[in-house]
């Protein structure tokens, strides 16, 4: 049994014996199979399983609905990168003011303290509801008027609180030292944090903020209580006309197009990075 | 005028005094060496000196003027200052060419090019030539020490704070070392030098001042100090090395 | 409150004679006629989202419907669902469910419907200023921006018979009223009598422009059973009794029908 | 201007300076101020602001609902507190699982990234679907027919995977030779990750924790469209009721109250302990 | 027999040599100190002994068994080997009791009580008695490294490897840990030690090997090598510290 690092000692002078280089594939297929013997045998034998699977997972519906939804999918991708960029910039911004110190900068993390407490405290619900029903309603002359946009607004203030937690947790993480040798070649707080602590930092919580994106993403479903009819949406609008949930299985497909290569992909450069960075100049 | 006045500095941990009172000058061109105990407090006082950590009490001054002293321009302290840390503290994600020409490039406006022929001349200078594109933790205790070096060099300070730099170092690296420091003292730098070894501090150093629980017991030109000592703990720590034939 | 299922009962044996009583076996509580709705329910369709009290549309019917099923008054037993609650697969805590579900010929495939006992019109909600409130065909119609109230076939009325593109969609009708107001969309459509009570009651700011003509898809209002539900028959029974009795005119007149007179939009 | 660590030097031999000293209090009254004014001259002159406020903020409705409000929240907090130690366990199981290496863990491994992938990538609400409607509706005899136990085990498996994630990137940023003293010490895999690994671990990612906590009792709310009435249910069904919007400050007024106080103290706990570590015996 | 057996092992670090066949072997009671330049594989050979990074070739064998043969208990080879880190490694988390009785109590089941006081033991014989319950990160550089030493003792292994243990060490302590190691090894310890420190080398060790690019090149009784190097690299490399005057 071995933790991730260090790599476990090549076992110099022997070779994988027949029992080490088979087994693990033997495993795993017994695994597969016993799965899904046991699923057949529990779920499908069960006499209800028929209507289970026509309401839930039918193909036909699937691919009916599957244009709409894909439509609604636009709106969750376009809502989300925008909603990432801002995101990345406003959370850095708070969690960089949370860590000024010195009676001058006190307004500024006493605002980020309390920005993040109270926006991360509140139902997005009740952002969106706030922000998409309310600017707009107070017809302020010169505020857009868009839902989208306003609910966007929420989604990006309320995900901002969370990323700027994090990106803290990540910048706290990073040794002292670090802070100290910055400051002794004579960098600037912003230089330090740009150059010295970030790159270290933002490797450190990388899977955390992949989670908030893959999060944001189906999130944005939330602003549907504005009338936006994102992936979610267009599924549910399917099955409150049809009674038929598969519709919701269409979307999640998109999501997981979407959010799979992702989370492979990073870790294959996070691993990559480490590797380039411990091993082998 | 002295390049470095170190005035009645008292630092606590908490509630644990570990600088008592420290008066110390360094004159320009003058290199000083720290010697004392584990856990004397030199350490502590070096980064006292680059104000990289508060103390209680006292004033550090740079050519005559306190660093805390509103006139005082905070910027230049760190650009005239170099320091290379007992525990290296390089930057992990960094390649060692970077490591070193960052300073340079950020804070001195240098041209990358020019900061990088720079830094890879001072990194051939330490036997390092051909690490310039490795990471930090790709490198042996030592070669860590020499980047850590070459990193507080490139900054062209005139004044280097040196904490055991010759700690981790093989004996001829640390002649190599030794030439390097006196080749740059005779091209007018100050320098306030940490070091165990008794051999280093007495090649290296104009005058040696030797720490005690927090307190300067004696300083003195190596020779009169390392022969003649007055203080009977500096006498004793003495007695200790020469009895183990480290003198 | 049991989760036993009608469906879950052994058939210790078939007490045909008790079929088509109080006490039959195949009610979810025998003895007891258990009717789900939704929460809140809404006005006029059940008066101040208490169905106990017996003041609205639905509630009414369902009273004199187990009135003539045989049922006291305190016999009638009330659970509340969510919409997907109503329409999820598995075992149901009640008989039937209540709440203005359209019968329409997809459903059927999930549930089972009783026969329509009311077809209400549609209507266009708007405000005061809005670019539709002149609108005399549907062509004027679609100039304006439409919302609608996701559960309801308003939606598909909106899209199919009007034919408007882009309809925002809402979780509830106070999502759809709000968006109303803060004009983000000039218009919605929803069922005549649910209009009335909110125009009059809730958001006196939106008024009704038009009623418009029935769609064809959607047959009106239905219970919904679980699907294979065997009690469909016999409150099928009942329910044609009570249309015939002209029990549901009257309920609609109380409830669901308004003093003046609407101009209609029909094509 | 200066960042979290290390401390700023205290400026030895000089007091401060009346500048110094009132001129934080000073910019934070005078910010307040402005901030007040122009939301004044903005918001409130609008000339829908009296309806804004009435649907949004009134207090009359804030205290009508409030009871059933509170009961609701009973719910969040019961679903909550139990999620939350079946999440901690299970989401370290998995990252532990992802973490090892070896051919025969390959199995245990793979089974994690896929889980992870998975349920992270499909909506939660999809999830919320099929189990507390799917499972209960298979009518397998001997599982739970409860469709709040099988709603939260729904919430529980979406939220371990991101926990794991979580887990995963604390676990990442301990630097390696901690694993080797540990591993030289004759420490196993195990007491290695309990004792050495997860302490420093836990405290790197202690923020994205809490985020996910706060997060996670929000989202009992999930629940409702199984029937679950929590907080933000009872105030919607109030909501849907009489369109008025204020019922759901009550209820962000309870998650706050639970929040911000857990956000603070374990802020202050986290201080205190890097404090004993870095400072004074 | 021999306690520790090296035989031809190698080991890259990606394209990078690092240890060129190198063979070994430490002979019960025996102290044996690995000298060489910085970067010349030290560190790496020590910790290949302990099975701590993988080899590409070659086997490790104590009391004659490959610690890689099935029969091998490897629980064993982490009970009876301790290793001092050349970057301590101390868990930041622990104070110093804490870190020093983790192993004696989780690994070897040690009462709590009996192994705190072994472990304050320990502390007192290197002058830490005062800092049991520090947190690493509030010691000196010393005293990180002296905590170290004494982690690796309390599990009382019968094999010690030392990665320049003497290096953050001030002269004086440098005295008593050499009286501790020769005390050690009167106990029946066998230790393998890299050191920079000549003198150190000199009154420690049986028998010093000289590592140059991953190579053994040389290997003798101290007194031999340091007085009659027979391989002119390791004759380059005394010349230079007998030169700087540091043996
Ligand atoms: N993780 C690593 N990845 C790549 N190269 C490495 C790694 N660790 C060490 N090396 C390289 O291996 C060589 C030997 O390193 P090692 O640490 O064994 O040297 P050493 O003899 O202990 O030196 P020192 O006296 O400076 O501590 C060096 O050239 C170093 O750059
Ligand atoms: N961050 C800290 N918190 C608390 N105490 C500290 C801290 N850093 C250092 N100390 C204490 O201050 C004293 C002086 O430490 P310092 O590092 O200056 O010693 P030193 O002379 O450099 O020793 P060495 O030769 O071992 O490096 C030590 O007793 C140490 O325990
Ligand atoms: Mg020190
Ligand atoms: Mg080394």
């Amino acid at each position: 049994m071995s933790l991730k690092r260090p790599a476990p000692p090549r076992r110099a002078g022997r070779t994988l014996s027949a029992k080490d280089k088979y087994g693990p594939t033997i495993i795993s297929i017994s695994t597969v199979v016993a799965v899904t013997l046991i699923i057949r045998a529990v779920v499908i034998r069960s006499s209800q399983w028929p209507r289970i699977k026509d309401q839930f997972f039918n193909l036909d519906v699937i691919i009916e609905v599957f244009p709409k939804v894909l439509h609604g999918f636009g709106i969750n991708m376009a809502v989300w990168i925008v909603a990432l960029v801002v995101i990345a910039i406003w959370a850095l911004i708070l969690a960089f003011f949370r860590s000024l110190n010195g009676p001058w900068f006190t307004p500024l993390k006493v605002f980020s303290i309390v920005y993040i407490d109270l926006i991360r405290g509140l139902p997005s619900l009740l952002l969106v509801l706030l922000f998409g029903f309310g600017m707009p309603a107070l017809r302020i002359p010169g505020l857009p008027k868009s839902s989208l946009f306003w609910g966007a607004l929420a989604m990006i203030s309320s995900y901002s609180a969370y990323a700027a937690e994090v990106y803290r947790s990540g910048i706290d993480s990073v040794h002292t030292g670090q802070y100290l040798a910055a400051k002794a070649l004579g960098l600037s707080q912003v230089q330090t944090l740009f150059h010295c602590i970030l790159p270290q930092a933002i490797r450190n919580v990388f899977p955390s903020l992949l989670n908030l994106a893959v999060a944001l993403q189906k999130d944005v479903a939330l602003l549907s209580v504005l009338g936006v009819r994102d992936a979610v949406r267009e599924a549910q609008i399917y099955t409150a006309r049809t009674f038929n949930y598969s519709s919701l299985i269409a979307s999640a497909a998109l999501f997981l197009v979407a959010t799979i290569p992702l989370a492979r992909l990073t870790d294959y450069f996070t691993k990559k990075d480490r590797q380039r960075r411990l091993q082998g100049a | 005028m002295y390049k470095i006045e170190v005035e009645h500095l008292t630092k606590y941990y908490g509630k644990n005094l570990v600088l008592d009172d420290v008066s110390l000058s360094v004159a320009d061109h003058e290199v000083v060496c720290l010697i004392g105990s584990s856990g004397s407090g030199k350490s502590t006082l070096l980064r006292c000196v680059n104000d990289l950590v508060p103390f209680n009490e006292g004033v550090v001054k740079l050519d005559g003027v306190s660093i805390h002293d509103p006139e005082f321009d905070v910027k230049d302290l760190y650009k005239r200052i170099g320091i290379v840390f007992q525990a290296y503290n390089l930057f992990p994600h960094m390649t060692v060419i970077d490591n070193i020409t960052l300073a340079p490039k950020k804070v001195h406006g240098r041209k990358k090019a020019e900061s990088e022929a720079h830094g890879k001349e001072l990194l051939s200078l330490f036997g390092l030539g051909d690490f310039a594109d490795s990471y930090p933790e790709q490198l042996s205790g030592g070669q860590q020490q020499r980047v850590a070096i070459v990193r507080a060099m490139a900054n062209k300070p005139d004044i280097l704070l040196l904490d055991e730099v010759t700690a981790a170092l093989d004996p001829e690296l640390i002649g190599d070392v030794l030439s390097v420091i006196k080749n740059l003292r005779e091209q007018g730098m100050t320098m306030l030098i940490v070091t165990h070894e008794m051999g280093f501090a007495r090649d290296v150093a104009d005058r040696v001042c030797f720490l005690d629980g927090g307190k300067i017991l004696e300083e003195a030109p190596p020779n009169e100090l390392f022969s003649h000592p007055e203080n009977p703990r500096t006498r004793q720590f003495l007695q200790r090395i020469i009895e183990s034939g480290r003198l | 409150k049991s989760e036993q299922s009608a469906a879950d009962k052994p058939v210790v044996e078939k007490k045909a004679d008790l079929e088509g009583t109080i006490n039959d076996p195949r009610l979810y509580t025998p003895g007891k006629l258990t009717v789900a709705t939704g929460e809140p329910a809404y006005p006029p369709w059940i008066m101040d989202d208490n169905p106990e009290g017996g003041v609205g549309f639905e509630n009414g019917l369902v009273y004199a419907l187990a009135e003539k099923l045989g049922f006291a008054k305190e016999d009638v037993v009330w659970v509340r669902q969510t919409f997907d609650e109503g329409i999820a697969p598995g075992p149901k805590p009640y008989d039937f469910n209540i709440q203005q579900f359209s019968v329409t010929e997809e459903r059927r495939k999930f549930v089972d419907f009783s026969i329509v006992y009311y077809k209400p019109q549609k209507a266009v909600i708007t405000i005061p200023g809005s670019d539709i409130i002149d609108a005399e065909s549907f062509a004027d119609l679609k100039k304006g921006n439409w919302g609608a109230t996701i559960g309801t076939a308003d939606l598909s009325y909106i899209e199919n018979i009007i034919g408007v593109k882009d309809v925002a969609v809402f979780n509830d009708v106070a999502g759809t009223f709000q968006a109303l107001l803060a004009k983000q969309i000039d218009a919605t459509c929803i069922e005549l009598p649910t209009a009335l009570f909110i125009t009059f009651v809730q958001v006196p700011d939106a008024i009704i422009s038009a009623v418009l003509p029935n769609d064809p898809n959607d047959l009106g209002h239905g219970l919904v059973f679980e699907k294979g539900n065997p009690l469909v028959g016999w409150i099928n029974e009942g329910l044609k009794a009570i249309i015939a009795d002209g029990v549901v005119d009257k309920l609609t007149k109380e409830y669901l029908i308004g003093d003046q007179p609407i101009r209609v939009i029909d094509k």
